[in-house]
């Protein structure tokens, strides 16, 4: 196996990983760091499984991780907002697990 | 579009586009809604009029539009759709006047007077239909304009009424839906014809067919308040008067039973139908109806519950003409689709008076009140002999082709039937005579009449009028363009050789 | 339209570029953003007229951005299926945006108009791309765009389900983008095109494919992924429910469609069919089990948006259904394409009568409502016509769509699927009419009113009449419908 | 490819997958935090061992170190808003039921993986062919400005759109933190002519090697970041239009480039190749300031102070 081929296996992990950490994480920024480690896991993989080849490496996927990682930091940062937003609401960080109650929209 | 169908959709707009203004009137403009609401009733009359002397005169009226592939809008005016186009266009005139009298002051009636107009289009509609998607389609909005009207009065009562008035109808609708698109998907057309269109069908696919046909007939059976599919009917009548008359005589239970028509005859063909083996068994549920209403009625002391489980029996006259599925019941079955609404109209009309005027809802509470509104209970009286088959009055006419029909095509069982439902139509309704006209008035008698007259005119004329109506149709039963006369030339079409 | 009417133009970057400026000018200058705003969307509408004359002459238009073409570069496309979708955007992009221009006040209006901007220019790019990770950009800008209209209004409830919905979105972007990742490795491209002919059968693309479907299932909230769903659009401000409704899960809904009959049915012909009966069974508990939940709802709001998980699950019944030959039934799609605009314009209706209600009273609980049919007549008109669409009952559009999903049903004798939408249809009438029957009666308690601006009455009954003419011309749009799904639909008579 | 050299990259490789999973699972927020910024340092290793520099650039500056920076910074916010919600190692209640599912996918996820890295396909000879006629050498950026510029314009409108979204929720009242001490003012006033002039060299060295505007806009924004901690704030009367129009610039300039092209006749975003270079510059150069600046406010997490309310 290549080199790159660890770093797709890696990335799969780390998809694993991430996809593992938004589902049992409770707190919010928890969750938003699940969600950064996941996307880093698909970079990896986009990037991995192109690998150094015989004709060098393909920059296509290397632009199209680097629009990935603004695109995660621009989410990233609209998620840490409505984290703080809510948490001065709510008083607490996690999203609330019951269904929705009856109560005015505000 | 050939020439003279605009006529069609004449008739349609005639009801839908003053409903549609009126919607938007305010509320205290009421001569511009009565006239709005009178100039409709009386050009689709002048209309109908028209469309039945051309079709006495062998014209054909048919309008086509492309609704889906393969599937178009149609609209035709036959005899049988003419039958039943008179009958609302002319009842909804007297309907309106009366609605007028009985609304008079109350709160929203523009919203009545629109879903009115729209449930007048929606039963025309129903009855000009010229395949069955048409007919789901005006079917379906039949429903949904007939809801406002039951919830009309904002109760809690009333909500629930609706609530279940819809419980049943849409399901009915469903059924329909799904026995329409079955019936499509085999055939590949679902045009009205003279004999019926599945004749081809039914090496390949009778138990499909049979299935069908009681899909079908349970979605429109809901309608007729066939039993079980009854439930529906009794509750609604929260609803003011005027909603139970357009309920019970001009739109809701008529396309119910009118679809009953139009499935056994023009998609089944009545052969096909007996051939199945269906026919048999609807009848023995109109028999069964019949009975179970006229029992129930028995024990109502709500007048208008009374008369409502009435409607239950005497509408399965019209499935069980059609069942017997002879030339001569098939004339009583749709007589009787004439002569029920002008009776049964009359009785709410009176119904409605006696609420209005003397606040009497119980028959318990009626002793007497034959001095006090004469005119009212006259009309009363005269309905309900017809209801329970009395020479000269219409419904005798019914009854007796009923029996004759039956016994000509060998159900004999059938005239006990009749003559058992008779029984008990008089024994529910004779109490109700003999309270109002011998009996005195409880307590301190009733209201005092205003100004001399027992109530107002326009709550008293259109009882008085179907009143007559139901006995002219009876007396001259054999003038042309009389109700007899022109099912008995519905006869000739559906019966080929009948004369 | 002849040709002479409208010039040349490059209506696709057209439709792209104005709404993404007017997004950035009025974020710029925010006194402007309101004409901006109404004027963009109004705009786009003209633009999709050109689009769709030009379409119409030349059945797919191809525009290489960049001037390099596929691979290389990205190609948009536009024809028959995009501008269905595309067309629902313009005609509820429209109507939400006058309905909010009276809804906001105007401290709030200036943050929405760049916001929605941003919403309609992604749509309109979303539906105009032909690259796979371009699609991602723009569902990521979508899903920003309208998370951020969900919280817009800042309270616990919204600022709880915006929370919800932007975890769920971001996860379906990049489940979606890692199947990309898988795609592009194995064919080179990302382009449609090129991949239908290069894309060939093996677990990678099975895998690819299936983790594209399940992201976009994800974020089209697919039962059971509609966990999102109903927290996010019931408490999102009126107008914004109605684009996320309305608009905003067609959206994924519609690279599936995309991804589906252009890329996995072909490859994998009657292999398909388990993928297909998985998604067909999915929607067909999205139907019952969303029909149910609405029935339950003690809330206008929170009805309308389990509503929307129901009628999500009749867009996902066209799946288990194929040709003999293995291929996309055509007649079930169209029947599909029918129902995503019925459903776009009938629930955008029935959630800005919502929030006429909302307005109103104060509340929207169904049964402290207080004789608005005497007080909001329009409102209620809306709410009721757009329910009678939902519910599939004549003569609306929903109804045309029901018959024509019925009918490619029966034709293969899959009477499960026809038993659950006639079910799904009672329920649906059910839940409706649950809410119109309070219409009527008076609350047991009097509360305050709030006078709500005509317009905000006008639009929802407009979208709601518009449901309802659909249902009047099937005849005119069917063979735009036929044209998007492919060749001629199978016959509808044997 | 020796035998070291594997040795580091599955180490490395193993090292990612163990931080991931530390920066989950460890119960303190703060040190998730770090080592996730470790982790984002390891991910830029691993994208210089997979010669991808570009990237490796990106993702020190913004992976590892502006999301750092968010993340730190939400978290002192949080601190004060519930303290109590800091530290609690709250899970949802459903915690290991899907560990067995997700493995399972994960293996068949891998096996999809293995299946396609004999014979990846690509587009370098595609790349490689049309470089000369991008008006750019460097082949990423190539790809990023003008094969795929269009992703990299909504790219850009996805940080606008953040800020905006950002803006329209106002997190929290503008709040004057303590003058921090005069060693990190003085620290500032070296670093920040150093990290400028860095950035100005990736945005110009974008063209032909590592580097370009994100990169560029990352290590200015770092710039503004560290500006802002040292207790600096923008004059009032900078913080409304001046400040709008730093923010908008970077996109509404890549789409008033996108409109001219357009109303000379070309195609969306079509370069005429004589001014391909001159054009991708500019973009850049607006891209980076506008991209700097937005990391910067975001970072701040609420509408500067003077801003006139809206």
């Amino acid at each position: 196996m290549s080199a790159a081929g660890f770093y797709a296996l890696a990335g799969v992990a780390l998809v694993v990983l991430g996809l593992y950490g938004l589902a049992v994480q409770a707190h919010l920024l928890r969750k938003l760091l699940a969600v950064n480690i996941l996307g880093s896991g698909v970079f990896l993989v986009l990037v991995g499984l192109g690998g150094p080849a015989d004709a060098g490496p393909d920059p296509v996927p290397h632009a199209m991780v680097i629009t990935g990682i603004v695109v995660a930091v621009s989410a990233t940062a609209l998620g840490l907002v409505l984290m703080l937003k809510l948490t001065t609401t709510s008083g607490r960080p996690t999203l609330e697990d019951d269904a929705p109650r009856e109560g005015p929209e505000a | 579009m050939s020439p003279g169908s605009w006529i069609l959709l004449a008739v349609l707009a005639s009801s839908l586009l003053p409903g549609l203004v009126i919607f938007a009137i305010a509320e205290r403009r009421v001569a511009l809604r009565t006239g709005l609401n009178l100039l409709g009733a009386v050009s689709k009359l002048l209309l109908v009029g028209w469309m039945l002397w051309g079709v006495a005169h062998g014209h054909a009226f048919e309008l086509r539009l492309a609704l889906l592939p393969g599937l178009d809008f149609v609209l035709r005016a036959g005899p049988l759709a003419l039958l039943f186009v008179t009958l609302s266009s002319a009842l909804w005139l007297l309907t309106t006047l009366y609605a007028i009298g009985y609304l008079e002051g109350s709160p929203h009636r523009s919203r009545f007077f629109g879903f009115f107009s729209l449930c007048v289009t929606a039963s025309v509609g129903v009855a000009l239909a010229g395949n069955l998607l048409t007919f789901l389609l005006f079917y379906e909005l039949l429903t949904l304009s007939t809801y406002p009207l039951v919830v009309h009065r904002g109760t809690e009562a009333a909500r629930r009424a609706g609530q279940s008035y819809l419980a049943y109808t849409l399901t009915g609708g469903a059924l329909l839906l799904a026995g329409t698109l079955w019936l499509y998907s085999l055939a590949g057309t679902l045009e009205f014809t003279a004999t019926g269109f599945v004749h081809g069908l039914v090496d390949d696919h009778r138990g499909a067919l049979i299935l069908i046909f009681w899909l079908l007939i349970a979605g429109v059976g809901v309608k007729a308040a066939l039993v079980p599919l009854h439930g529906w009917l009794p509750q609604a009548m929260v609803a003011p008067a005027p909603v139970s008359a357009l309920l019970h005589a001009v739109a809701v239970v008529k396309a119910g039973a009118f679809g009953i028509v139009r499935i056994v005859y023009e998609v089944y063909g009545v052969e096909l139908a007996a051939d199945l083996g269906v026919a048999l068994p609807l009848a023995a549920l109109a028999a069964i109806t019949i009975l179970y209403g006229s029992l129930r009625a028995l024990y109502q002391d709500d007048l208008k519950r009374r008369l409502a489980f009435s409607t239950v029996s005497q509408v399965s006259y019209i499935a069980l003409g059609v069942a017997i599925a002879g030339p001569i019941a098939t004339i009583g079955g749709l007589v009787h689709l004439v002569h029920q609404g002008l009776m049964k109209i009359t009785l709410f009309f009176c119904a409605g008076n006696l609420a209005e005027t003397v606040h009497i809802h119980r028959i318990s509470e009626m002793d007497g009140v034959g001095r006090r509104m004469p005119w009212t209970m006259g009309a009363f009286t005269l309905a309900a002999f017809g209801m329970i088959g009395l020479p000269p009055v219409a419904g005798f006419v019914s009854k007796w082709y009923l029996g004759l029909g039956a016994m000509q095509a060998g159900q004999d069982w059938v005239v006990l039937v009749l003559a058992g439902s008779s029984l008990l139509n008089a024994a529910y309704f004779l109490p109700i005579l003999h309270r109002a006209w011998f009996r005195a008035p409880a307590g301190n008698g009733f209201a005092p009449a205003v100004g001399g007259r027992e109530t107002g005119w326009l709550l008293l004329w259109p009882p008085v009028i179907t009143a007559a109506m139901s006995l002219g149709a009876g007396l001259l039963a054999f003038i042309p363009f009389s109700p007899l006369e022109w099912v008995q030339f519905i006869a000739r079409q559906e019966f080929i050789g009948y004369d | 339209m002849s040709p002479v009417l409208l010039p040349d133009l490059p209506w696709e970057a057209l439709l792209i570029l104005l709404p993404l400026t007017g997004a950035a000018a009025g974020a710029l200058w925010p006194p402007a953003a309101r004409a901006i705003g109404l004027l963009t969307t109004a705009g786009g509408l003209l633009l999709l007229a050109g689009l769709g004359t030009a379409v119409a002459d030349a059945q797919t238009l191809r525009h290489a951005v960049g001037g390099w073409g596929a691979p290389l570069g990205i190609e948009l496309r536009a024809d028959a299926l995009s501008l269905v979708f595309l067309t629902a955007t313009a005609l509820v992009g429209l109507g939400v945006a006058v309905y909010a221009d009276s809804y906001f006040e105007r401290s709030q209006a200036r943050g929405f108009w760049p916001l929605w901007l941003f919403l309609l220019g992604a749509l309109n790019a979303l539906f105009l791309s032909a690259d796979l990770f371009n699609l991602y950009v723009t569902l990521e800008l979508m899903g920003l765009a309208a998370v951020a209209l969900t919280a817009f209004s800042g309270g616990r409830a919204a600022l709880s389900g915006a929370m919800r919905y932007l975890l769920a979105t971001l996860l379906g972007s990049l489940v979606y983008l890692l199947g990309v990742a898988l795609l592009y490795h194995a064919t080179g491209t990302l382009d449609f095109s090129l991949l239908t002919q290069r894309l060939e059968a093996g677990p990678a693309a099975r895998t690819a494919l299936g983790l594209m479907g399940a992201g976009l299932a994800l974020k089209t909230a697919l039962f059971p992924f509609h966990f999102w769903l109903p927290p996010a659009h019931s408490s999102a401000p009126a107008p914004v429910s109605a684009l996320l409704s309305a608009l905003v899960v067609k959206a994924s809904f519609y690279i599936l469609v995309r991804l589906w009959l252009e890329l996995f049915a072909p490859l994998s012909g009657l292999e398909g069919a388990g993928t297909g009966e998985v998604l067909g069974w999915l929607g067909m508990a999205a139907i019952l089990w969303g029909s149910w939940q609405a029935l339950r709802q003690p809330r206008v709001k929170l009805l309308v948006a389990y509503s929307t998980v129901a009628q999500i699950g009749y867009l996902f019944l066209a799946f288990p259904l194929l040709t003999a030959a293995g291929l996309p039934d055509p007649a079930a799609w169209r029947a599909v394409l029918w129902l995503v605009l019925a459903h776009a314009l009938a629930k955008a209706a029935m959630f800005l009568a919502a929030g006429n209600l909302l307005r109103f009273g104060g509340h929207d609980r169904i049964p402290d409502l207080d004789c608005v049919a005497q007080r909001l007549p329009l409102t209620v008109a809306a709410f009721a016509l757009a329910g009678i669409s939902i519910a599939g009952l004549p003569p609306t559009g929903g109804f045309i769509g029901k018959w024509l999903l019925l009918e490619a049903a029966l034709l293969q004798g899959r009477w499960d699927l026809v038993a659950v939408m006639l079910l799904g249809g009672l329920l649906a009438a059910g839940y409706v009419f649950k809410v119109v029957g309070h219409f009527f009666t008076p609350a047991a308690a009097g509360h305050a009113a709030r006078p709500v601006p005509a317009a905000m009455e006008w639009t929802a009954l407009t979208l709601a009449i518009l449901a309802l003419l659909l249902g009047l011309a099937p005849a005119w749009l069917l063979p735009w419908l036929d044209l998007a799904v492919g060749p001629g639909p199978a016959e509808a008579v044997p | 490819m020796s035998l070291l050299q594997t040795g580091i990259d599955a180490l490395l490789a193993l090292g990612l997958v163990w931080l991931a999973w530390r920066a989950l699972a460890c119960p303190d927020l703060f040190r998730g935090i770090v080592l996730f910024i470790a982790f984002g340092l390891l991910m830029a290793l691993a994208w210089v061992r997979l010669e991808a520099p570009d990237v490796a650039l990106a993702e020190a500056a913004i992976g590892a170190g502006l999301t750092g920076a968010l993340l730190l910074a939400a978290l002192a916010r949080l601190n004060r808003i519930a303290p109590a919600g800091t530290r609690a190692d709250t899970r949802e209640a459903w915690r290991n039921a899907p560990a067995l599912l997700l493995v399972l996918a994960g293996a068949g996820l891998g096996l999809a993986v293995l299946s396609l890295l004999p014979e990846p396909a690509g587009l370098q000879a595609q790349v490689a062919a049309e470089l000369g006629r991008s008006g750019v050498s460097n082949p990423v950026t190539a790809v990023l400005l003008n094969f795929r510029g269009y992703d990299t314009l909504l790219e850009v409108l996805v940080l606008l759109l953040a800020l905006l979204a950002a803006w329209s929720l106002e997190a929290e009242p503008p709040r004057r933190e303590a003058a921090p001490g005069p060693v990190l003012d003085l620290l500032l006033r070296l670093l920040l002519p150093v990290l400028v002039l860095a950035a100005a060299y990736l945005l110009w060295a974008g063209a032909h090697a590592p580097g370009g505007a994100f990169q560029a806009g990352a290590v200015l924004g770092a710039a503004g970041v560290l500006a802002l901690l040292a207790g600096w704030r923008l004059q009032p009367h900078l913080t409304g239009l001046p400040l709008r129009l730093a923010i908008v610039i970077g996109p509404g300039g890549f789409l008033l480039v996108a409109w001219a092209l357009l109303l000379t006749g070309r195609p969306l975003l079509e370069y005429p190749p004589a001014l391909a270079g001159a054009l991708i510059l500019l973009i850049e150069t607006l891209a980076t300031l506008s991209i700097a600046a937005t990391l910067a406010v975001l970072f701040q997490g609420s509408r500067p102070a003077a801003e006139p309310p809206a």
